[in-house]
């Protein structure tokens, strides 16, 4: 099985759905010629032709707007955003249009695109380029969201993805595209979505991230570990919707959890979980939620970027008082 | 100093208002066999858009946009169409719907407030009703690229007004279009209002067709109230498209005789004598004397049509108000191929607490 | 005191203000000569001039864009979307931009404007015409989002968000426009910007509503109060930043809270004050937190659109519910 | 059919690049006063990019666009504009910027990740750097229509680039600045790429500048490599603007001879061998000899001004070194104009868990 971090593992999948399936297309800004900024779609204009990896003009809005059209037309466009920042521009035809066309039409038409992008801080990009946007579309009624954290995960999620019916919004975290390597069998398996993956079992408290925040998620459930403390992993992996039963299942055992993301805290999808356990899991809950993620403040330039991002120590400090939760 | 770049709009009419030909007229347009379709189909928007209105008066359906005065717009170009090109209209393009064979019935329940009405029975492929302005040129220009890519000969056809062509996604979709040369044509209703918005007061240009040449595609311009001129810049641009020609932009001008829609009162802000003055271009009449000039029509005919529109849409009326209200279960029907199991629950929670079906609008 | 309508209150906010403060300029689609689809800004062109009512082209996003540039500039821009489903395009520049041009400047720059649009449905308007975006906005850092649920709350909060230095998105219940009206002294008094507002004070449940919400809100609390249950209401009015701390007070003493609001459940607003309560009220919580909410699907056009809406019956039975609990 | 409208571009070049004049000179271009500060300001920029690409590579600053043969766009723009004008940049534009008074200092915190490099001690009131493309001209649009609002008599000036001009904001900021005949100017840094998609992919049209056209403002087209160009239409277009005249847009064609940042690697995409011919253009070279033909310069002074440059970067990355990292509590800071009581406990948990300040990016 070939070593493959999490930008290769993107790459391959759409490699394989492209030669599976020849409705499948590629479009975003530099993704043909220079195979993407990141490297996503390196190689895949060769060999698939211009016509089906696409350069486009510089034009968030129309990006996502004719995917949709292509959708509808009968293309699995997967389109891409350079970065998360430059995403909201195609926010009024993913949640006009796109996560909508089948209700309006009764199914008689359909939209199923991708939309994907990096996502996420931690690289000292420039600004605007470390936006974590996944709470908005989680809002938005007929979408799927999916947020890979590992390059196996990334495979096997962004296949199911494209071979999904419905419009999917990928988030991929910028953050891990390189940071590790990991066995991807490529044939073309894909993961199921709208389930969430428990990473590690414990009895003592849950975590429950998503993305980049898991990398510094399971480092602190590692160093709880050097305390006795038996900490339960969710990758959470599909936002929406939302399984919720694993989460309730863990936190019935533990009676305690903490939720990790890297966005805004106030309105965050941490928020939709918190929420959950409060509604449907009040009964198991031992000690107050507790929400490690972002501030409510502008994402800051890179020198501040890392103390801006849930660190391992503040994953620690809110496990350790969940625990002193009665 | 050296110009490196020269444009011109041009402007085609060959009706004048009182149906006299001004311009040696094209092959179809001697032919009553194409021109008396035409006539109909004006007549019977015209009809529907009458009894719409009262429709909503009564409160059998909800706010409604009239294409009134604006016929031989969408006439004059779905009738260019043909039945594999695809249909990406806006809110006011029921006339252009209609001639494709979309059910005035399914036109009723889309306004009466039912998303039924978007199933259409006859083109299947045709996209439904776009309200949020501008964005369906992208939907168009990505459906065009599908066509070009996999090789068939379809067109993509879409309407716009002349409020529309302030928005982005026109630019950006046109832009698109251009650079894939794709099998695209635009139609700019420019009835002159975007709601109480004046065309001048919309863009400083002088004419809408010379917003093509910021994409570097052709842009004409046609009198919209002869359905002549339109029918024949629609079909060479079509035509051009399915060639392999690239994308057009036709800008057409009208007038909205109407409101914006049931919810507006223009008498707020124009001058009722200044529409009055403007039912003197109106399409139907001029294409009328040209068919009389032609010896395909006369009052009795004009008779015959009359009742014939009006039982078609008295029918369609029927055929809506038959239709039982939709159950609250619909809701979660469609939202996605198959609902995910966490929506299950709210479901029942809608279902234990809905009233039966919603009434009309 | 005249008695005033929201709209109409809306309109006599503008006009104070603009009377007050010469740098307050309104712009947006129809806003002038026709005084706004829904008569808002009627009569204000006649009064101040075409220069400080501008009646705008067709864009949403320059008109947020150039609102942007406008408040750069020192002006105070109240910028009109005429309905919700068509506020999509401005959140570029409002998130991007109006939300951090303070902060990416160390406060040498600032971005004074009000995003004005109505929202909500209930009264059978066409297709995207009903939207509820209050969470997509409160999710955004640098923001303020306040959502008035009667006249005189309207004309209170419109004026204190004018008057405040920071971008505000202030979302007018288009169905409580002309519902009911009120006494409003109109005498230029702001009411407080970042807190809530506690309605009815009752000691056995917690209601939390904002907008026309309310509405459904208080008439089930009346239904209520015949079968002898004492509900508080609370109405939330500045969503961000949350007054966090009424709510918290509020619930310590009732042990029970039920959240009302028409937007899509999933990651709606309510899921933030569920999950504070998970988190900093867990142990006043008697019962499950209870959510009444929109559903996760598709505004659905008028037919369907009462079926929709939290229903004072929904209220109700969610209220029983947490009264079940231990 | 009759043409309605009609339209051209025209193009112009003063000194070719061998410095040659080739149209008659505008008055300034006679005069050394003028045109040597326009000269050391574009090998300020030049050294102060390869310096910054030195900090780049050595890990000092983020990711940096250099703007290596574009430099006549920012400065002969820069230099036509009035203290109280404003300027709305793009990236790219420090040789604008620097011209307006933001210190280099200020652009290495800025690109080092320090949101106090926006804080320019210098033109207080010109924007910051603007990355989301195209955008900016909204901004420049509405505070032109401030300016114009309260009778002052100042112009906004932005920049903009080729790719950008494929963006929705860009028409409907050029269409709502020429609706209300702004004092706006919009400048359009052709340098031939958006990253890696070449000009021509990038719009089907012949020209940028007739892209004025669907806005109905003047649009002209000057060569970017020639500072005298530049300079010149752009004061015609601001005085345009200050007199009432309205907007105008400006393409500069120059080229893109570095690659478009540090991130990017052009070898990718692009034949080096083009890149090489295309440095026979580039604007410093052409202007000095300009200035040698006038009997203003000599190597005598090349020499001087070079260690101007280098010691006046050298001194700015000093100064940039020497500034202390920002404490973490900055992020609660400006952040709203007085802190909402509701995120003082996030500000405390920050500084409890916050390590010292950040190092360098
Ligand atoms: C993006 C967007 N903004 C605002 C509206 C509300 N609205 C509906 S129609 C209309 C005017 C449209 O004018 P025009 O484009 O000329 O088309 P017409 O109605 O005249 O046919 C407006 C502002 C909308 N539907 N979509
Ligand atoms: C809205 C948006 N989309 C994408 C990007 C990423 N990006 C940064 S520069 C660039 C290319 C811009 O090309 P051009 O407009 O020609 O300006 P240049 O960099 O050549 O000066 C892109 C795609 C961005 N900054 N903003
Ligand atoms: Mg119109
Ligand atoms: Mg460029």
């Amino acid at each position: 099985m070939p070593e493959l971090n999490l930008v290769e593992a993107v790459n391959r999948a759409l490699a394989w759905e492209m030669a599976q399936d020849p409705s499948v297309v590629l479009l975003g800004e530099d993704i043909g010629v220079n195979g993407g900024v990141f490297r996503a779609t390196v190689g895949l204009q060769q060999r698939f032709g211009a016509g089906r990896v696409i350069d486009t003009p510089l034009a968030e809005t129309a990006i996502a707007g004719t995917a949709v059209g292509m959708a509808a037309a009968g293309l699995k466009p997967v389109a891409e955003i350079q970065f998360s920042g430059f995403i909201y521009p195609t926010i009024d035809h993913i949640i006009n249009h796109a996560a909508r066309l089948r209700y309006r039409t009764r199914g008689r038409l359909s939209c199923p695109l991708v939309l994907r992008s990096p996502s996420g801080g931690g690289i000292h990009a420039p600004e605007h380029h470390s936006e974590s946007p996944e709470a908005l579309f989680a809002h938005m009624p007929g979408l799927r969201v999916v947020v890979p954290s590992s390059p196996s995960r990334a495979y096997g999620l962004l296949l199911a993805a494209i071979r999904d019916p419905d419009p999917v919004i990928f988030l991929e975290p910028t953050r891990l595209y390189r940071l590790f390597k990991q066995e991807v069998a490529d044939d073309g398996e894909a993961l199921p979505l709208d389930v969430c993956f428990t990473l590690r079992s414990g009895t003592d408290v849950t975590l429950v991230s998503w993305g980049a925040a898991l990398h510094e998620t399971q480092a602190a459930a590692d160093a709880l570990a050097q305390e006795g403390v038996a900490a339960e992993i969710i990758d959470v992996a599909t936002l929406k919707p939302l399984d919720m039963a694993t989460i309730l299942e863990s936190v019935a055992r533990t009676g305690r959890c903490v939720i990790v993301h890297e966005a805004a805290r106030t309105s965050g999808f941490g928020a939709e979980i918190a929420a959950n356990l409060a509604e449907q899991g009040l009964y198991s809950l031992l000690a107050p939620v507790q929400r490690v993620t972002g501030y409510d403040t502008v994402m800051p330039l890179s020198r501040l970027e890392y103390q801006y991002l849930p660190s391992v120590q503040c994953i620690v400090a809110a496990v350790r008082k969940t625990l002193e939760g009665a | 100093m050296a110009t490196v770049a020269r444009f011109q709009v041009d402007y085609t009419r060959f009706l004048d208002p009182q149906g006299e030909v001004v311009t040696p007229l094209p092959e179809f347009a001697h032919d009553p066999e194409v021109l008396l379709p035409l006539y109909r189909a004006m007549q019977l928007t015209r009809t529907f858009d009458t009894k719409a209105i009262a429709l909503q008066r009564t409160g059998k359906i909800g706010t409604f946009a009239s294409a009134l005065g604006q016929e031989a717009i969408g006439v004059g170009v779905a009738s260019a169409m043909r039945k594999e090109d695809l249909l990406v209209p806006s809110y006011r393009d029921h006339a252009a719907q209609f001639v494709r064979g979309v059910a005035m019935t399914e036109s009723l329940l889309y306004w009466g407030g039912d998303e039924r009405g978007s199933d259409f029975a006859g083109p299947r492929e045709d996209l439904p009703v776009c309200v949020p302005i501008a964005t369906q040129i992208c939907h168009a220009a990505g459906a065009a690229y599908a066509f070009k890519l996999r090789g068939e000969a379809r067109v993509a056809v879409c309407f716009i007004g002349d409020g529309g062509t302030s928005k982005g996604d026109f630019y950006e979709a046109m832009n698109f279009g251009a650079v894939w040369q794709a099998p695209l044509v635009i139609v700019v209703n420019n009835n002159q209002w975007a709601i109480s918005v004046p065309r001048p007061m919309q863009s400083a240009t002088s004419t809408l067709a010379q917003k093509a040449i910021a994409a570097g595609i052709e842009g004409v311009q046609v009198d919209g109230n002869d359905v002549v001129a339109v029918h024949d810049a629609a079909r060479r641009a079509i035509e051009k498209g399915r060639g392999g020609g690239g994308p057009t932009l036709i800008e057409a001008i009208s007038y909205r005789l109407g409101d914006h829609t049931t919810a507006d009162d223009a008498t707020r802000y124009r001058d009722p004598a200044v529409v009055q003055e403007q039912w003197t271009f109106e399409p139907i009449r001029r294409l009328r004397a040209h068919l009389v000039r032609l010896g395909a029509w006369d009052p009795g005919k004009e008779e015959l049509l009359a009742k014939e529109c009006a039982d078609a849409v008295e029918q369609a009326v029927e055929g809506y108000l038959a239709v039982p209200p939709p159950t609250p279960a619909a809701m979660f029907e469609h939202l996605y191929r198959t609902l995910p199991p966490a929506l299950e629950q709210q479901r029942d929670t809608l279902l234990a607490f809905a009233p039966d079906g919603g009434g009309h609008a």
